[in-house]
């Protein structure tokens, strides 16, 4: 069913977005460059502020991956939502549990102290 | 022949008898390895009843061993394996699967006006995982059992020398299987709607199902890992879970519980899902609140992930998020308290038949309405203190799962089962098992609330004399409702060999899985069926001396 | 043009087709990650209750053999997604060899992993119940230009925090977990290679690459987050 | 084989289906202690709006059900398809109520979980399949012995697997977990003898893992103390004392005195017999023997038992060993 004509331009498609060369290339420079930096981020101790640069440059190439390289730029955006939403309960999971465990630590630290040989790896 | 009027079936072989999904091909290998949505759902449907038959026995001997205080029957260890098993084989074998997989695999695409599920392979790699799965459950059952009871709290399964990992991966594998039928519903709902049949002209089962999925897809992925997590922790000691490496249990019950409660939807929502259609057809009235209802269902989904922790009110989590939890749950029973009240308005001025799925629908509202509004003591942070892990909880989760879900489960198995068999059942019969159920589950569940309320653990062999009372009527009502479920076995088995032939439409429902003769042809739809308002009962009219109904269309 | 056996019965166009797929493989996608969210979670827990734990840990890992699999990978994902490309263009030999390139960087990616859990293997760097450090001679990869000095000294054994072996529970299940789902996107990229060889696929049916694709990416992804939490820890 | 004949129900007849003495009602035991109202104000609450509920969906149902019944010639009447306002009435009225019952539960909650200050505290030890009470002053007991008046403050954590220690008359349940504390408190209203249940599932013994709450006056209680205090002085013979250290650390949940082996063998008459280990080795049963399997149970594993048994170390004095092998061998005779 496919129009001959649609064949005939370049890059152009009937079903789905093709992703141009250049951004692919483009894409992947900035990743290895990204990746650079995070590694080169440890070099210097900034305390507390290593972490929230690591995971800020990580959450960047992911979402440059997710847009460009899995289309989902380009794509329908139910594909989107579904992978948002999957990243939103992920975060209600992580978060409500380690409010909870940091709760009760206390309570098990108290004991730790206490017990010492009940648990020692 | 009252099934060749309005199906549009276009040759008939000598026999007289049309071409449909049964009778098209035969063979074993046609059936184990079809494609067919239909035979899928129905090798679901046989293997999901033999589960509860399992289940229900064993509860069956769980109850005699209980009908007294001391040792009846069995001693401890067997009575631990028991409910274990009985609780696994009742949530994983039947309840998540049951009303999805098979009644939902069944109608879904018909429903919809598709010829099949997106992904006909994965449906039935999904079946084969569930046969697999089962088959662990059954290898643990026979191999030295299991005694953690169905929740698999560490550290003491951790400590059990039953077949934890055996039933482990089972409940692994059978997770899988979930997610698969998730995943095809999702996508065939989103992508194999013929046009017209908007979002909101899909029948309210469909919305019901497609909200489970979303949960199936979003919470059983986390059983997974916790299973995983759990079995390194037996066979590796990663200590994660283990306190005595530093790890911390109540972890796992935040894991456990983050699906597990979830779970708990997954049952009920295809549940309320057939209810919107029982209902409204055999009042022959409009659904009501077509919207709110559709809303309701994604609402309970989405917030049902927000509220695990109250199954951990006095497990030592902490006050605050207990407090948090607490609040939340709240959340969940208005929707369902909307989608109950808009069921009754329903029926408002309706002309009410009393056949036999109606009459479990109506037992549904009445048994779900008891097992959700006990559900809000279990909420209520200082009431649970009292309640918490006592014979009220395993009432109000009866009610809700036994009550509720099994009950509309048989109230679909009935309404569907002319479609799906091609035969009649006897009404009779179906009436009275119906009201017999109804009473023997009340006999059975009820006292336990009251004996919970007034302190009785739950997972105990043996009790203080002072409860024999409630004990024994449960017993009792759990024997009258055995009974009577035996019998709607035999009745349904009888109706497939010497029942009348199922017209196309036995009900007036007008939905389009009622368009196509009963039972269907192998591609569901010769050309796709003209979709309407699936609520709309004017263009259904009776046809007397066919006792069936015909769709005419109205010219306006 | 579009061969029957390429449309299946139930689906009308190739681009209904193809959606459905599409939609079918990103839930699925959403069910790994909800499957990671688990390993992920009890990161979270433990790092956040006993940071000295992590701290004192991760500098047994190899901080560059870690950065070489990530770049590695984010390679692979390129070709990946090139090949992707070149299906829906019909370039068939280009499939083949991009296809073949991801495939090579998958083994690579294995083969790097093999070497580090060799390391931990022979200093008894193992999980909760194995864990029992031999002498840290061996260890020495943590030396780039201004390690900070706290670490260095965890040579000897009263530095070490309570429950080491955690940390290592946690790296194998994590990096594990992600290596098994490495090999299972392995095996999916060689299907899709000898079917692109066998000429299988052209503009109106190349939803398995796609697919495929989208899997290869989230392995990338997965591992993205992983390195920092894991190997760069302060 | 379980009997359902007829005088079953006679014999049933004694129990009172509800228990109205000193404000208990069919749905819940008597308050016996000062925060009981935590729990029974709100259960009150929403059991009359469950009634309330649950009366209003049957009457309707049952009146539609009768009133539409479908009848020959009797069309359905057509009526709206939807309501705000109607929806908007019974899910706010719903949620209105609630809110109220979140709140108050959530003050009683916090009432159950926040001791007074100068509360008496006694440490808690689940194990399966007992409990083991400390008290300030060393003294340990399988039962629990409290003042009457007065705030009490449990400070709980379990040797092995999670137990949950629940006493229904006082409102009271809290799970008691290893390798952490959990606390929980309440003040006896008036003396007595009260159940107190373990409430989650750990195993063979869950059920028989019980034991009661004994409320003394207060000057009955520091006698109580006093002579539960030192078993050796305040018992007649060492045989009577380790019978009662026998009971106090719950040995008995292992090993009968009976013959009849549990998870543990049981102790009647092993003094003298020879025993055959899981290692294969064998020993005679003699004072050695006996100490070494208390104190390192370990070390030989009687053939065809698990090595389940907690070690006693550090928690039983060299006196109250011989004591109990004082009492084991009573057991042979
Ligand atoms: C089908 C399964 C199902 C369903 C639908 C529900 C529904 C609900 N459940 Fe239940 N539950 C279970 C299955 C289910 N549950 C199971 C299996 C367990 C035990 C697991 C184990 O420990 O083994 C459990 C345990 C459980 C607990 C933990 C108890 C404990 O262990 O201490 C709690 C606590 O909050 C709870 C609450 C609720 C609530 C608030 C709802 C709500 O969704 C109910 C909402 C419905 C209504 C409210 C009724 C309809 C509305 C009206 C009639 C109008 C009037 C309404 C108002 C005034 C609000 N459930
Ligand atoms: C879908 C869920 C479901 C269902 C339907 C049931 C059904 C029943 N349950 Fe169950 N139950 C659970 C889920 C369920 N249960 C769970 C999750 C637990 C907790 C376990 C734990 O604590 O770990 C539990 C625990 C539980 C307990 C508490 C045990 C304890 O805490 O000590 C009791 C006690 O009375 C009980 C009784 C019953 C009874 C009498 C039935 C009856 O309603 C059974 C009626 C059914 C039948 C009699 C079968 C009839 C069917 C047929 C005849 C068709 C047969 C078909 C073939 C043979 C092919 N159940
Ligand atoms: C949690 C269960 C448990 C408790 C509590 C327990 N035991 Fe044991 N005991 C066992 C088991 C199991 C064995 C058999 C395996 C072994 O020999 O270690 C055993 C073995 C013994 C033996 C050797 C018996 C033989 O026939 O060789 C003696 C003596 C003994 N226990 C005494 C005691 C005493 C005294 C106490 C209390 C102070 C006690 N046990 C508490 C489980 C228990
Ligand atoms: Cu201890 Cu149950
Ligand atoms: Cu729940």
């Amino acid at each position: 069913m496919a129009e001959p004509d649609a064949a005939s331009a370049h890059d152009e498609h009937e079903i789905a977005h093709v992703m141009p060369l250049p951004v692919l290339l483009g894409v992947f420079a900035t990743l290895m460059v990204l990746t650079f930096l995070t590694v080169a981020a440890t070099w210097v101790n900034l305390g507390w502020f290593n972490l929230p640069i690591a995971m800020g440059i990580a959450t960047v190439k992911a979402t440059l991956v997710a847009l460009y390289f899995m289309h989902l730029r380009y794509d329908q955006p139910i594909n989107g939502l579904a992978f948002l939403t999957a990243l939103v309960f992920v975060a209600v999971f992580i978060l409500i549990t380690l409010l909870d465990s940091f709760q009760y630590q206390p309570d098990v630290q108290l004991y730790r102290d206490q017990n010492p040989v009940s648990t020692s790896e | 022949m009252a099934t060749t009027v309005d199906g549009n079936i276009t040759d008939l072989p000598a026999d007289g008898t049309p071409v449909n999904y049964l009778n098209c091909d035969h063979g074993i290998r046609s059936w184990v390895f079809t494609l067919d949505h239909k035979r899928i759902g129905v090798m679901y449907l046989i293997s999901i009843m033999a589960s509860l038959g399992l289940g229900g026995l064993m509860a069956m001997l769980m109850r005699a061993e209980l009908a007294h205080p001391g040792q009846q029957l069995f001693d401890e260890n067997t009575y631990n394996q028991l409910f274990t098993l009985h609780g696994a084989v009742m949530v994983f074998l039947f309840i998540i699967p049951g009303i999805p997989a098979a009644l939902g695999n069944f109608v879904l695409p018909i429903m919809l006006g598709a010829k099949d599920v997106a992904f006909p392979r994965l449906n039935l790699f999904s079946y084969h995982l569930w046969v697999v799965g089962a088959l662990f459950f059954i290898l643990a059952l026979t191999t030295g059992g299991l005694d953690t009871g169905w929740t698999l709290y560490v550290p003491y399964a951790l400590h059990s020398d039953t077949r934890v990992l055996t039933a482990g991966m089972g409940a692994f594998i059978l997770g899988f299987s979930s997610i698969f039928t998730g995943v095809n519903f999702v996508a065939t709902i989103h992508t194999m709607r013929p046009p017209g049949m908007t979002w909101f002209k899909m029948p309210l089962f469909l919305w019901a199902l497609y909200a489970t999925a979303i949960i199936q897809v979003l919470a059983t992925p986390v059983l997974g890992i916790t299973l995983l997590l759990l079995s390194a922790e037996i066979l590796l000691g990663i200590g994660i879970f283990d306190p005595t490496r530093g790890g911390d249990p109540i972890l796992f019950q935040h894991f456990f519980w983050f699906y597990s409660h979830p779970a708990v939807y997954i049952m009920i929502l295809p549940a309320m899902g057939i209810i919107s259609e029982v209902i409204p057809t055999f009042s022959r009235k409009h659904i009501f609140g077509y919207h709110l209802i559709a809303y309701s269902s994604v609402a309970i989904a989405l917030f049902g992930f927000l509220v695990w922790g109250h199954h951990m009110f006095v497990s030592s989590q902490s006050q605050l998020a207990a407090t948090i939890f607490s609040l939340l749950t709240f959340s969940v029973s208005i929707p369902s308290a909307i989608k109950v009240f808009n069921w009754l308005a329903t029926m408002y001025k309706g002309s009410i038949a009393l056949d036999t799925p109606m009459v479990y629908s109506l037992s549904f509202i009445l048994l779900f309405g008891i097992g959700g509004l006990t559900g809000l003591f279990l909420a209520t942070l200082s009431t649970d203190v009292q309640l918490h892990d006592t014979y009220f909880v395993v009432a109000h989760f009866h009610y809700t799962m036994m009550g509720g879900t099994l009950i509309a489960f048989l109230a679909g198995l009935h309404y569907w089962w002319p479609k799906m068999t091609g035969r009649m059942y006897n009404e009779f019969w179906g009436r009275l098992c119906a009201v017999a159920v109804f009473f023997g589950f009340n006999l059975t569940f009820f006292p336990q609330f009251v004996m919970g309320s007034r302190g009785m653990p739950r997972r105990y062999h043996d009790y203080p004399a002072k409860f024999e009372i409630f004990h024994f009527l449960s017993t009792m009502g759990s024997f009258l409702m055995g009974m009577a479920l035996l019998g709607v076995l035999l009745y349904l088995l009888y109706s497939l060999f010497k029942g009348a032939r199922a017209p196309a439409n036995p009900w007036g429902s007008a939905t389009l899985e009622w368009e196509c003769s009963s039972p269907p042809p192998k591609e569901n739809f010769a050309e796709t069926p003209t979709v309407s308002d699936p609520y709309d009962y004017d263009p259904i009219k009776y046809d007397a001396e066919k006792h069936c109904y015909h769709r005419i269309p109205n010219v306006e | 043009m579009v061969s029957s056996k390429d449309l299946a019965h139930h689906f009308d166009t190739p681009r209904q087709q193809f959606n459905a797929g599409k939609i079918g493989m990103w839930i699925f996608l959403v069910t790994e990650i909800l499957l990671f969210s688990g390993l992920f979670c009890a990161y979270v827990v433990y790092r956040g209750n006993h940071p000295e734990i992590f701290v004192y840990a991760h500098q047994y890992l190899d901080k560059n053999l870690g950065a070489l699999n990530t770049a590695v990978l984010i390679f692979s994902s390129l070709t990946m997604a090139w090949a992707v490309r070149a299906a829906q263009l019909e370039q068939q030999r280009a499939l083949v060899v991009l296809l073949s390139i991801t495939l090579l960087c998958g083994f690579v990616f294995l083969g790097v992993k093999s070497i580090e859990y060799q390391h931990k293997w022979h200093e008894g760097l193992l999980w909760a119940s194995r864990y029992n450090p031999q002498s840290h001679e061996g260890q020495g990869h943590e030396t780039h230009a201004g390690g900070d000095a706290a670490e260095v000294t965890a040579g000897d054994h009263d530095e070490a925090p309570k429950n080491v072996g955690l940390f290592f529970s946690i790296y194998f299940l994590m990096t594990g977990l992600h290596g098994i789902h490495v090999i299972a996107g392995m095996i999916a990229i060689g299907w899709v290679l000898n079917r692109a060889r066998k000429g299988h696929f052209h503009r109106n049916y190349f939803g398995p690459v796609d697919y495929v694709g989208l899997y290869w990416h989230l392995v990338d992804l997965i591992w993205i987050y992983l390195f920092p939490l894991l190997y760069l820890i302060h | 084989m379980v009997d359902f004949s007829v005088n079953t129900f006679s014999s049933l007849a004694g129990i009172p289906l509800a228990d109205l003495s000193g404000g208990g009602s069919f749905w819940l035991p008597p308050p016996e202690s000062v925060s009981a109202w935590a729990v029974d104000n709100v259960f009150y609450y929403i059991m009359y709006l469950s009634y309330f509920f649950f009366a209003l969906i049957f009457a309707v149902l049952v009146l539609f059900v009768v009133r539409y019944r479908r009848r020959p010639g009797v069309e359905p009447v057509k009526t709206a398809t939807h309501s705000l306002t109607l929806e908007a009435v019974w899910s706010l009225i719903p949620l209105g109520l609630v809110i109220v019952m979140f709140y108050m539960g959530f003050v009683g909650y916090v009432e159950l979980r926040s001791p007074p200050e100068q509360a008496y505290e006694i440490l808690v030890s689940a194990r399966k399949w007992s409990w083991q009470f400390t008290y300030p002053d060393g003294t340990m007991s399988t039962d629990l012995h409290v003042p009457v008046d007065e705030p009490v403050r449990l400070v709980m954590s379990s040797e092995d697997v999670i137990h949950s220690l629940s006493i229904p008359a006082f409102r009271v349940k809290m799970d008691v977990v290893p390798g952490r504390y959990t606390r929980t408190w309440f003040q006896a209203k008036q003396t007595g003898k009260y159940d107190l249940y373990c409430t989650e599932y750990c195993g063979t013994g869950h059920s028989d893992m019980l034991a009661s709450v004994v409320v003394h006056e207060p000057g009955d209680f520091d006698t109580w103390l006093a002579e539960a205090g030192d078993i050796l002085g305040s018992s007649a013979t060492p045989v009577e004392a380790g019978e009662k250290l026998f009971r106090i650390h719950g040995c008995g949940s292992c090993h009968s005195t009976d013959g009849t082996p549990r998870v543990g063998p049981s102790l009647k008459g092993i003094i003298g017999e020879t025993h055959r280990f899981e290692d294969g080795s064998s020993a005679k049963v003699d004072e050695t023997y006996i100490r070494q399997s208390v104190l390192e149970p370990g070390a030989k594993v009687r053939q065809g038992f698990k090595n389940q048994m907690p070690t006693y170390k550090g928690r039983l004095s060299d006196a109250e060993i011989t004591a109990l092998i004082q009492y084991l061998k009573s057991l042979s005779k």
